[in-house]
């Protein structure tokens, strides 16, 4: 048991490592002032990547605050409704709407963003509109994370808050939310990673305009989409796109560690 | 504690899981500061007397709940049998339910301690009142436990066999906090050790399942008289501990 | 809006500090988002061809350089998207990298460079060129192994284009084949997908965009560019029409464009233009 | 400490107050946008596959292999053969790594260690499928060629799409079996029981359970994945003969002919969304104790 599970192990990280040596190996000419802030030449074979960067952080920054906006709620929602939760058909019916999502080809997002939000709100090819199809394509994984986390907390605390006259909403932020803020930041790493590496979506709602976006409502080129144009559509584009793909790992890594220094604050705050 | 007779009155209370009836038409009357102790064979409903007296029973899946608890308005605080603390600090444990009400944080503070002292915990934990509570001993979380309901000033505490889960030592001094407790409140205690009834206990109240169609009340008394003559055949064997 | 100021203001309301801080990050994005919602929008929207779009996107730069204060944007979504949105007017100028079919009369197909079909195999097939009866029979799955065309003892892997793509249409209408009698073990959709799926299958063979082939040849990736009944695919071949499988890339008009996409228009054609093609290595007119 | 004469009514339990009543409104209100916002989605595909649904014949789409929509020829039953395949494939190469991988880092990891590698793992979750598809066209393919020629196939989607899924279950299961588990192991140690049976009758039992419920999201995310796949697959419409031979998913299909479809062809692609739904919804009723959880 013990070797089987670390070499199961083992075997994921090596592929996972061998999978980034290409990138890994632009890591020097990656981490540099020129190239992060600089604007793109030749069809991204040179210069720099700074409005895709920049546009990434919008447009994932936004999504995320929709994604957790809306997300936890419907998780609360999912939870407040507790034990009953098979047998009530609305939450059965959202459980399933979740499922479908998931199941459902992010190239169906980015149509479905490209009509909703670009043509019928009238935002056209923008940041806004691409956080907020990104938005509703993490909600429920992030929904349904977050509701298994809220589930593995103890059952004991329902009665407990209850026999103590505690409202429903002190029982879920003072008691639910600090018993597993754990899983939650997991949820909310695992929902940032989906989306910031989501290209297909971003391609019709949020664009492929390589200048810095002066507003939410301007077509900025997220990282991943311009990585999938150099790999795709740009002949010899291979090094550049691995060098994006590189930085946009940084860039979560980042966020992954930020993300845990945080709530682990914020945890060792709420108990007091 | 409470200033004038609060009175917990039960009027022909039956609880049904689904088909099965655990508790049948039982009447029971709780007033005055004291000790009652609940016993009987497991799985004679007590838990169940027990969380409907506390008007818990909404939370239970599939029970349904008939007859009537009238608490008139004395709180009614409850300490179930698996100590569990809130991940909070141990200030926040016991001051949670205050705070939401909306009570000054002086007040809180206040109340707090006074609900330690009385759960006899606030000598081994005045000056770590921060810390988080999920670090205190099994002794000391059920005596939080006990802290947490005291603070909403109720004037009756049930407790579901308190000490089961803990060493000697502990339960003796969780038994020498609900003794002085029950100067000033009312404290019904359902626990299956008997000796443990006697020595705390100034009423006690059996019940028993005797046709199989849910627990009724088979004796209800001054404890030392259960004792030296216990009323009922079956009281006798429970007693010397041959049944249940 | 309502909720968000509902949710706002319960959020603001409630003391857990975690929420709060969510909550004020929240509203201040929104009010950053309605504050620059007086953007001007873009002069002219390019879409269409993603195989045209990133030569496109390098024009725009050359344009808006040369017409102080004009503005380009260019979005993808393939050839269908920008003939539908061109005749929607969602878009000035459409882009597709195929000729226009004979019934699509209804908008100006403006050719702005060549582009030619070039068929390319792995170098363990031991091949360097095919006739056009040669190429139809592998696709036809009646020759399977580079044995029987003069080259090494190997299955053939016979790597074809999704449907709808010009380099498919192309293939068809010149070797008369319909896509249901090709027989292929791997389809592809982007140029470059064709590229590295030769290089990683053994005895593979493929057709795509003779500039993707010249610029993956001059890049050394391991494919072997094959000659057509003897005319080898390189761009000097297509640009004098020596080479005879071509097309060419279009961009196209339907009458709803401003002032501004005809100069761009014309400033993609005209010298400067079809300098810049070639500089990121299509082939101009 | 004087204490304070308490008057009981004063503390009486309130009713619901009025912050209670502000909390579960914005809870409906986002729950409600929340869902608004997943069902339009579905209308969405539903309302695009309409005209498609309208004019085709029903028995070509489910039964008939041929997909050539350029002879207006739609028939999905080989895409539908495809995603099984690929999806089961995937299952079989993520779960077995991912659930044991996830043991590793909770039961045989010292701590520090184990949180960095799960640090690791999450961001390895967000690497973009693009970067997997070439690792998996330029290493994976040429790898298997030797094995199971061409090399594109399932085999190389199976593996490629299952080391995509792996970060998100490995973190998603150690998350389920950290939960509770300081007290089980205290109760282990006390009894003397080994790590092993632990892992095997205590944790596994109950929190398998957990994870089949969450398994779905998996095999959606299995399903949606588009981009990984269609590098490797092969995409060649066909029931697949050999283990080795190319397949292609409902959403390859979608992916690679969306850009380039336009009228019922276009409708025809909504309808294999639509089909994606059906696959989701099947696979959820074969995964038990969904609905139960």
């Amino acid at each position: 048991m013990r070797y089987l599970s670390l070499f199961s192990l083992g075997l994921f990280l090596l592929f996972a490592v061998s999978m980034l040596i290409p990138a890994l190996r632009e890591l020097p000419r990656a981490l540099d002032a020129g190239y992060l802030l600089g604007v793109p030449e030749a069809m991204g074979r040179a210069g720099g990547i700074g409005p895709m960067l920049f546009s990434t952080l919008l447009i994932n920054g936004l999504a995320l605050v929709m994604t957790v906006g809306l997300g936890l709620p419907l998780a609360l929602f999912l939870w407040e409704r507790g034990d009953r939760v098979a047998r009530h058909s609305l939450q059965r019916a959202v459980i399933l709407a979740i499922d479908l999502l998931a199941g459902t080809p992010s190239i169906v997002f980015g149509l479905f963003g490209s009509i909703f939000f670009c043509r019928i709100l009238g935002l056209g090819y923008s940041i806004l509109a691409g956080a907020a199809t990104l938005a509703v394509m993490t909600l429920p994984l992030f929904a349904r994370l977050a509701l298994d986390a809220m589930q593995a907390s103890p059952a004991a605390y329902r009665p407990l808050a209850r026999s103590l006259g505690l409202g429903r909403r002190t029982t879920a932020l003072r008691i639910l939310i600090p018993s597993v803020w754990q899983g939650l930041v997991a949820a909310v790493v695992l929902s940032w990673a989906r989306a910031t590496s989501e290209a297909a979506a971003l391609l019709f709602t949020a664009g492929y305009a390589t200048r810095w976006p002066e507003s939410l409502l301007d077509s900025g080129r997220a990282l991943p989409v311009h990585i999938f144009d150099l790999a795709m559509n740009v002949s010899g584009g291979d090094a550049m796109a691995q060098r994006a793909a590189l930085v946009l790992l940084v860039l979560t890594t980042v966020f992954v560690v930020v993300c845990r220094k945080f709530m682990q604050g914020v945890a060792q705050w709420q108990i007091t | 504690m409470a200033d004038y007779l609060s009175r917990l009155s039960v009027r022909g209370l039956g609880v049904h899981y689904g088909r099965r009836c655990a508790v049948r038409n039982v009447s029971l009357e709780f007033s005055g500061p004291g000790i009652t102790a609940l016993v009987g064979p497991s799985g004679a409903g007590k838990s169940s007397l027990l969380l409907a007296c506390a008007g818990l029973m909404g939370d239970v899946p599939g029970a349904r709940v008939d007859g009537e608890v009238d608490p008139g308005d004395s709180g009614v605080g409850i300490v179930f049998q698996q100590p569990l603390a809130f991940p909070l600090s141990i200030a926040m444990n016991v001051g949670l339910a205050l705070r939401e009400r909306g009570r000054s944080a002086t007040d809180v503070d206040a109340r707090v301690a006074l609900a330690l002292q009385q759960a006899g915990l606030w000598t081994e934990v005045k000056d770590r009142l921060r810390e988080s509570a999920t670090r205190l001993s099994g002794g000391q979380l059920q005596r939080l436990c006990i802290a947490r309901s005291l603070a909403l000033a109720p004037s009756f505490l049930l407790l579901d066999e308190p000490c089961s889960s803990l060493d000697p030592m502990s339960a003796k001094v969780v038994e020498n906090t609900l003794r002085e407790l029950s100067g000033s409140i009312h404290i019904v205690i359902v626990t299956h050790n008997l000796a443990q009834a006697r020595r705390l206990s100034n009423r006690m109240i059996v019940l028993w399942d005797t046709d199989g169609g849910g627990s009724q009340v088979l004796a209800d008394g001054p404890t030392e008289t259960m004792f030296r003559e216990p009323p009922h055949e079956l009281v006798k064997l429970y007693l010397d501990g041959q049944l249940g | 809006m309502l909720d968000s100021c509902r949710s706002f203001y319960a959020l603001r309301r409630a003391r857990s500090p975690m929420l709060r801080r969510i909550g004020f990050f929240a509203s201040a994005l929104l009010f950053l988002g309605a504050h620059a919602a007086a953007e001007p929008k873009a002069a002219v929207l390019i879409t269409g061809s993603s195989t045209v779009a990133p030569l496109m996107v390098e024009v725009a730069k050359a344009f808006e350089k040369a017409h102080q204060g004009a503005r380009v944007d260019v979005q993808t979504g393939g050839s269908a998207r920008g003939v539908s949105d061109c005749r929607a007017g969602l878009n000035q100028i459409g882009m597709i990298s195929r000729d226009p079919k004979p019934d699509e009369t209804d908008f100006r197909a403006v050719r702005i460079a060549r582009d030619g079909l070039a068929f390319i195999a792995s170098p363990d097939a031991g091949v360097s060129g095919l006739t056009h009866d040669q190429i139809l029979s592998v696709y036809r799955g009646t020759v399977t192994n580079w044995r029987e065309l003069g080259g090494k003892d190997l299955r053939i892997a016979v790597v074809s284009k999704a449907e709808g793509r010009a380099a498919l249409e192309l293939f068809m209408a010149k070797f008369g084949i319909k896509s249901s009698e090709i027989k292929a073990q791997a389809i592809v959709g982007d140029e470059e997908q064709a590229i590295k799926t030769v290089t990683a299958t053994r005895g593979s063979i493929a057709y795509l965009s003779v500039s993707t082939v010249a610029q993956a040849v001059g890049r050394g990736a391991k494919i072997v560019p094959l000659s057509y009944n003897g005319n080898s695919p390189t761009i000097a071949a297509v640009r004098s029409g020596v080479y005879p499988l071509t097309r060419f890339l279009h961009l196209i008009d339907c009458g709803k464009g401003t002032a501004a996409s005809k100069a761009f228009l014309d400033f993609v054609v005209a010298e400067a233009g079809q300098r810049f093609i070639e500089e990121n290595q299509y082939i101009p007119l | 400490m004087s204490s304070p004469r308490l008057v009981n009514a004063s503390l009486k339990k309130t009713s619901t107050s009025r912050s209670d009543l502000v909390y579960s409104g914005s809870l409906v209100l986002a729950a409600g946008l929340a869902l608004a916002s997943i069902c339009a989605i579905v209308a969405f595909v539903l309302i695009e596959a309409l005209p498609f649904f309208r004019a085709a014949s029903w028995p070509e789409f489910f039964f008939s292999p041929a997909w050539f929509p350029g002879e207006s020829r739609f028939g999905a039953a080989a895409l539908l053969v495809g995603t099984l395949l690929v999806v089961l494939g995937a299952i079989f190469v993520a779960v077995p790594i991912g659930i044991s991988a996830a043991l590793a880092l909770v039961f045989y990891l010292p701590q520090a260690l184990a949180s960095r590698t799960q640090a690791v793992v999450e961001v390895i979750a967000g690497v973009p499928a693009v970067v997997v598809g070439l690792f998996g066209l330029t290493v994976v393919v040429p790898l298997l060629a030797g094995v199971v020629p061409p090399g594109l196939g399932l085999p190389a989607a199976s593996v490629t799409l299952g080391m995509l899924l792996a970060p998100q279950l490995i973190v998603n299961a150690a998350e389920t079996f950290r939960a509770e588990l300081p007290e089980l192991l205290r109760v282990a140690r006390s009894l003397g029981i080994s790590r092993e049976t632990v892992i095997l009758h205590l944790v596994l039992p109950q929190r398998l359970r957990i994870l089949i419920g969450s398994s779905t999201i998996l095999t959606g995310r299995a399903i949606g994945e588009t981009l990984a796949v269609m590098m490797v697959a092969g995409n060649v419409i066909q029931f697949p003969e050999s283990i080795g031979s190319s397949v292609r998913t409902l959403n390859a299909t979608i992916a690679l002919e969306m850009p380039y479809a336009e009228g019922i062809h276009r409708s025809a692609l909504a309808a294999l969304a639509a089909l994606t739904f059906a696959v989701v919804l099947a696979l959820r009723a074969v995964v038990p104790g969904q609905a139960r959880r």
